[in-house]
């Protein structure tokens, strides 16, 4: 709460929602549209010590490989100016692990669960969206794209929209047509439109946007970069701006396509913003570090600012910005 | 302290005072509930700045002192060194600003399983929650003895305390203004010796909880160090905090130092490899 | 001085250097590496009233173009968590009236000065370009490539290797060879090395970067966008790690090629970070909105910490991050 | 205040006494240097937010009051509505916070070149400048009415004062919670008749100047309107505070209200097209 939020109500449980915010993500349904950001609440598990995970919309996990990783050395994080950098690497345990132990718990606990996945290769993609079909409590696929693809010298296929393409199209072919695959997009590129429009045209049944920014920091007084990984990527309040333009883009050039919006959403009122702007449900990450109950204080002040906003149902409020007060 | 680790809470905190101990601030927040199952060891995660601020990251403090009585209902106190932008706002805080807790947080220090003769090692603000353990360790009918250093006298925490709880106190500063000029390990083999040191406790910067750790094992006496990683959310759900640990399976992990430390067995720790992954981790790159 | 900075020693007079801080950009030398930024300074007159624009390295102008231009409509601003979002549409005299009133006055209170230059085709850049060759006074030109290309349906030409160049080359060839040109760089692309590449290829002596984030926010009250442009341009302390990340990636790829760096700095500190990244001078933009003294104090700062580390030469600390200590 | 306009100064202020008055708060800053320079109608801009704040820019404020003279060397007073995150943080600040001020800005009110009869409109907090002006008006022997409107009695600022100095004093507000129910520009016009007046000072939200303006060239007389335009420099060089307004020559601008303003003749602004560029404008596009 001492976090720096643009309104803060009283940190209640979530009141009696006064309008109807359940939304839609192609073929599911949420009760609710607040998120948690992929590799922002590991599998849920920590997070449920603080508040019950189960009223959240969905739980977004960490982005899942074949195998365990370890991930890069540390120092792995530095704090910008509203923002952190992050280089973890994709640390985690490998498919098996996480079907055995992360999705089995959220299952049992009653969770919605978005599963993020990544991979080096679209094969790697494939197979582990093979590996989900065969699992229960799945309610969506995130396909993070962003990562380095071996077999074009690492460039990220989030850069590409054909490689992003390419891997969006082999999910959604392993994957059960009730099961919503979501591109989760990089705001690093010339042009966000073509990239989401070359998901969508391989079947994603929509976006979330944004991944971090690539930045950087140096040490002052090692004068060297303070990322092992060197680069790494800046999330937090700072790229905030730069979100609500990638979903006011997409939005205004895919109007159907449902967007989950993240970067920076730390009150109610930015994911107020996201869902003007075209986001159909909203992810808190960075923020979940500095207010462990950041999700469902986000969810309440999301309510209570559509409320006041005269807004009967949240489907309502989805890029009501492109269109204005009546 | 209670002895039950119960989940971490979130609370509204609010200073109560504040003063400089040194070239420390030693800070009571009212936090209530946290005292109550905080344990030697476990740490809290303040979230630091103010409304509008430009720190987005909580930032950890070693729990020094609780008391969960009195008109407060429960106060947390923590030693701390003002040196980056969150601890130089705390510094300039007075009674009564808010400050949101998280905690208590981590794995605290073990205690031993039969009565013993315990070792606490110190190094700067690391000592702050060695007198907590040393309290309870006392209470279980253990010897406790004290090794304290610092870079020089303004950084030596709690030597009074010391004296007044611990039969051996040996302490090094640096610069010698106090004390042994040296470190902490030059004077830490004569203690283990005079003491029958069982088992060795230690906190403070890596380098020395790394030389303690080779100090105990020569002795073959266990040492659990609590260690200082860099810490984005401190519960467990960022993976910043890690460093290269061996399991009991004998496989290294890079594990959360947030949630599965701070406390460690200094031996599973492969302090060489700290900044690193070891080759032969867990999923590490091939 | 209350602005959010990283060290705050006294808000002197710039020291006596305690080390060499001429900086090189291609032909010419500066006395020492602070600039202003572009449009954060319009032509130095007003900064003047706060301290002598002749103590810093230069002044670099408010982009200028062909003709006199009213930019947008307003509002053209809105705060951002440690940024701003800007959408002034370039608004400024033309090319006649700047030369005549701005750069004479420039000229005669002794500043050096960048002249920025903007267009909407290849050949307005060029014409600018001839123009200021019969002009005294212009230390070097700063080539603003983030400006749409009516001749490719508004693409910016920064956002297009080819198209970039094509304006680095007319410039680069109306233009003295004792005059350096800087292509200022967009970090709004999906590569910036291949951006950068293109401008040195085609004569351009040095880069300058980053120009502004595509960023956007919204009004919360009128739910609709803030700035009467819809989308701005995110600068200030939020978007320094991106500007760190892009000087460190041209720098390893074109060591050689002089860099101004920009983009968030409020202080010495944050100036040596780019430097050591691989700037060889620094633009103070957003900062001296909050703080009109920031370009000498930061210029102050920065000898100090140079000092401190055991610089002799700021040439020496120039991409010494990529190195590293001895 | 003085007469000469000098160039602004950026000083280290310091809050002086900050109370409530009404819905509004006014601050007293010392800001030495500030003072003796500043003249009616001038704003200051205040850094806002101590060092790790995560606001960028400046705030502007109408200078309600200075003193030379005094223990202070010089001070200067506002008030001001705690809105936004920059004004919440000024109404948390005690005694002694620093705060960074740059002034004075703009161009002031330009007094008549002969005796005349002034009436001065405020709206909300926009009549803090006024007094000033008043006081500057009574030494040039002019005689001076006010009409001071708001939304509701709490912000209605400085009714009391206006008592004072005025010969005519209209109040209106919005709820009729004070004076007459209504608008400034309805009771205006009364006053203009019954006081003579040959000038209309205003300062207030746009809509009021506007109307301001519109009764004025009603009846002949020019009026002298203090605008208020985001701003993020204060300074005149980013561009941001622009409105249309036509010059000597006719010829409409977007000109900068922080340097070329904030005090414009009313029949100059082009109101109807505030948030606009006119197609007329110079360099609008075509
Ligand atoms: C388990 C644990 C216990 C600690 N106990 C104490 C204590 O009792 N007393 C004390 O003075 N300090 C303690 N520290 C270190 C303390 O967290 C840092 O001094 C503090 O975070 C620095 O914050 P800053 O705002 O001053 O620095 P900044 O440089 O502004 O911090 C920037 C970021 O880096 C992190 N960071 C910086 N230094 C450290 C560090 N040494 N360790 C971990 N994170 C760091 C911060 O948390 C923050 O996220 C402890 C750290 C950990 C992990
Ligand atoms: C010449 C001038 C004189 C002024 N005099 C006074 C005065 O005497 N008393 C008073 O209470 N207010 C006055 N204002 C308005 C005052 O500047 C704003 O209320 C204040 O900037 C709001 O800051 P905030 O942090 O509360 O709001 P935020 O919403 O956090 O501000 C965000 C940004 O928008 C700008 N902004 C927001 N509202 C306004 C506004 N109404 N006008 C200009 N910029 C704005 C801020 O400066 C800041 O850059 C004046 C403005 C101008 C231009
Ligand atoms: C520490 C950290 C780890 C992250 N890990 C992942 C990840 O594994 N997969 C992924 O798609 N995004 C990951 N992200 C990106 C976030 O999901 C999110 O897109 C981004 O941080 C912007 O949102 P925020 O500003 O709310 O954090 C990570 C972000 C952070 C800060
Ligand atoms: C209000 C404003 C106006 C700007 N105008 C220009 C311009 O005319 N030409 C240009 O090349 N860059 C312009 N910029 C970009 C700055 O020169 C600079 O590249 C950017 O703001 C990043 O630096 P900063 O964070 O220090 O401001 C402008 C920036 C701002 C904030
Ligand atoms: S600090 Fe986040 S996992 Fe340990
Ligand atoms: S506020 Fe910057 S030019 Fe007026």
């Amino acid at each position: 709460m001492t976090f720096s939020v643009r309104t803060v109500p009283a940190p209640t449980a979530p009141a009696e929602p006064a309008c109807d915010v359940t939304t839609r993500l192609g073929p599911v349904t949420l009760p609710n549209p607040v998120l948690t950001a992929s590799g922002c609440a590991a599998a849920g598990r920590e997070l449920d010590q603080f508040f019950d995970v189960t009223q959240l919309g969905a739980v977004v996990t960490k982005s899942i490989q074949l195998a365990a990783r370890s991930g890069r050395p540390t120092p792995r994080m530095a704090e910008t100016p509203s923002g952190m950098l992050n280089s973890i690497g994709l640390q985690g345990p490998g498919i098996d692990d996480f079907l055995a132990k992360d999705l089995s718990w959220l299952r049992e606990r009653g969770a919605r669960t978005v599963v993020s996945i990544a991979g080096s290769s679209v094969e790697d993609y494939a197979t582990l969206a093979r590996r989900l079909r065969r699992a229960d409590g799945v309610t969506a696929i995130e396909v993070n794209i962003s990562c380095p693809n071996v077999a074009d010298r690492g460039l990220v296929f989030a850069c590409d929209p054909v490689a992003a393409g390419d891997v969006v199209a082999a999910v959604r072919h392993e994957t059960d047509a009730a099961v919503p695959v979501f591109a989760k997009l990089s705001p690093d590129v010339t042009d966000i439109v073509a990239v989401a429009r070359a998901c969508v045209e391989a079947g994603a049944d929509g976006l979330s946007m944004i991944n971090t920014l690539l930045g950087m920091a140096l040490d002052l007084d090692t004068m060297r970069p303070v990322l092992a990984g060197v680069t790494g990527g800046l999330s937090g309040p700072a790229i905030r701006p730069v979100a609500v333009r990638c979903i006011w883009q997409v939005h205004a050039a895919l109007p159907d396509v449902p967007i989950i919006g993240m970067g920076g959403v730390r009150s109610g009122l930015d994911a107020l913003e996201m869902v003007l702007a075209g986001a159909s449900a909203v992810s808190v990450g960075t923020a979940v570090f500095n207010d462990p109950g950041a999700p469902p204080r986000v969810l309440h002040e999301l309510v209570v600012a559509l409320a006041e906003r005269g807004f009967d149902r949240l489907s309502d409020a989805v890029g009501f910005a492109h269109r204005g007060p009546a | 302290m209670s002895e039950a680790t119960a989940r971490p809470l979130q609370v509204r905190g609010e200073v109560l005072s504040t003063h400089r101990v040194g070239a420390y601030h030693h800070l009571v927040l009212v936090a209530p509930g946290v005292a109550d199952q905080a344990r030697p060891g476990q740490f809290v995660a303040l979230a630091l700045g103010g409304p509008d601020t430009n720190l987005v990251l909580r930032r950890a403090f070693s729990i020094y002192r609780v008391s969960t009585r009195g008109v407060y209902g429960g106060t947390v106190e923590i030693i701390y060194a003002a040196r980056g932008a969150g601890t130089q706002w705390l510094a300039r805080q007075v009674q009564h600003t808010r400050v949101d807790v998280v905690g208590p947080l981590g794995r605290p220090f073990a205690p031993p399983r039969d009565v013993a003769s315990a070792t606490l090692v110190g190094g700067g603000y690391g000592s702050a929650p060695l007198f907590a353990l040393a309290e309870m360790l006392q209470a279980r009918g253990c010897r406790v003895d004290f090794v304290l250093g610092a870079a020089s006298s303004d950084r030596l925490f709690g030597a009074l305390d010391a004296k007044r709880m611990g039969s051996i106190v040996a302490v090094t500063t640096d610069d010698g203004s106090a004390g042994t000029r040296g470190r902490v390990t030059d004077v830490l083999p004569a203690v283990i010796e005079r003491a029958g040191t069982d088992v060795v406790y230690a906190c403070g910067p890596m380098a020395m909880l790394r030389a303690v750790s080779v100090v105990a094992d020569s002795y073959g006496i266990p040492a659990q160090c609590a260690v200082e990683e860099s810490m984005a959310c401190g519960i467990g759900v960022c993976m910043t905090c890690v460093l290269p640990v061996r399991g009991d399976d004998g496989i290294t992990r890079m594990v959360r130092s947030c949630v599965e430390g701070p406390v460690f067995l200094g031996d599973r720790v492969r302090w060489d490899d700290v900044g690193t992954v070891p080759a032969d981790a867990l999923g590490a790159p091939r």
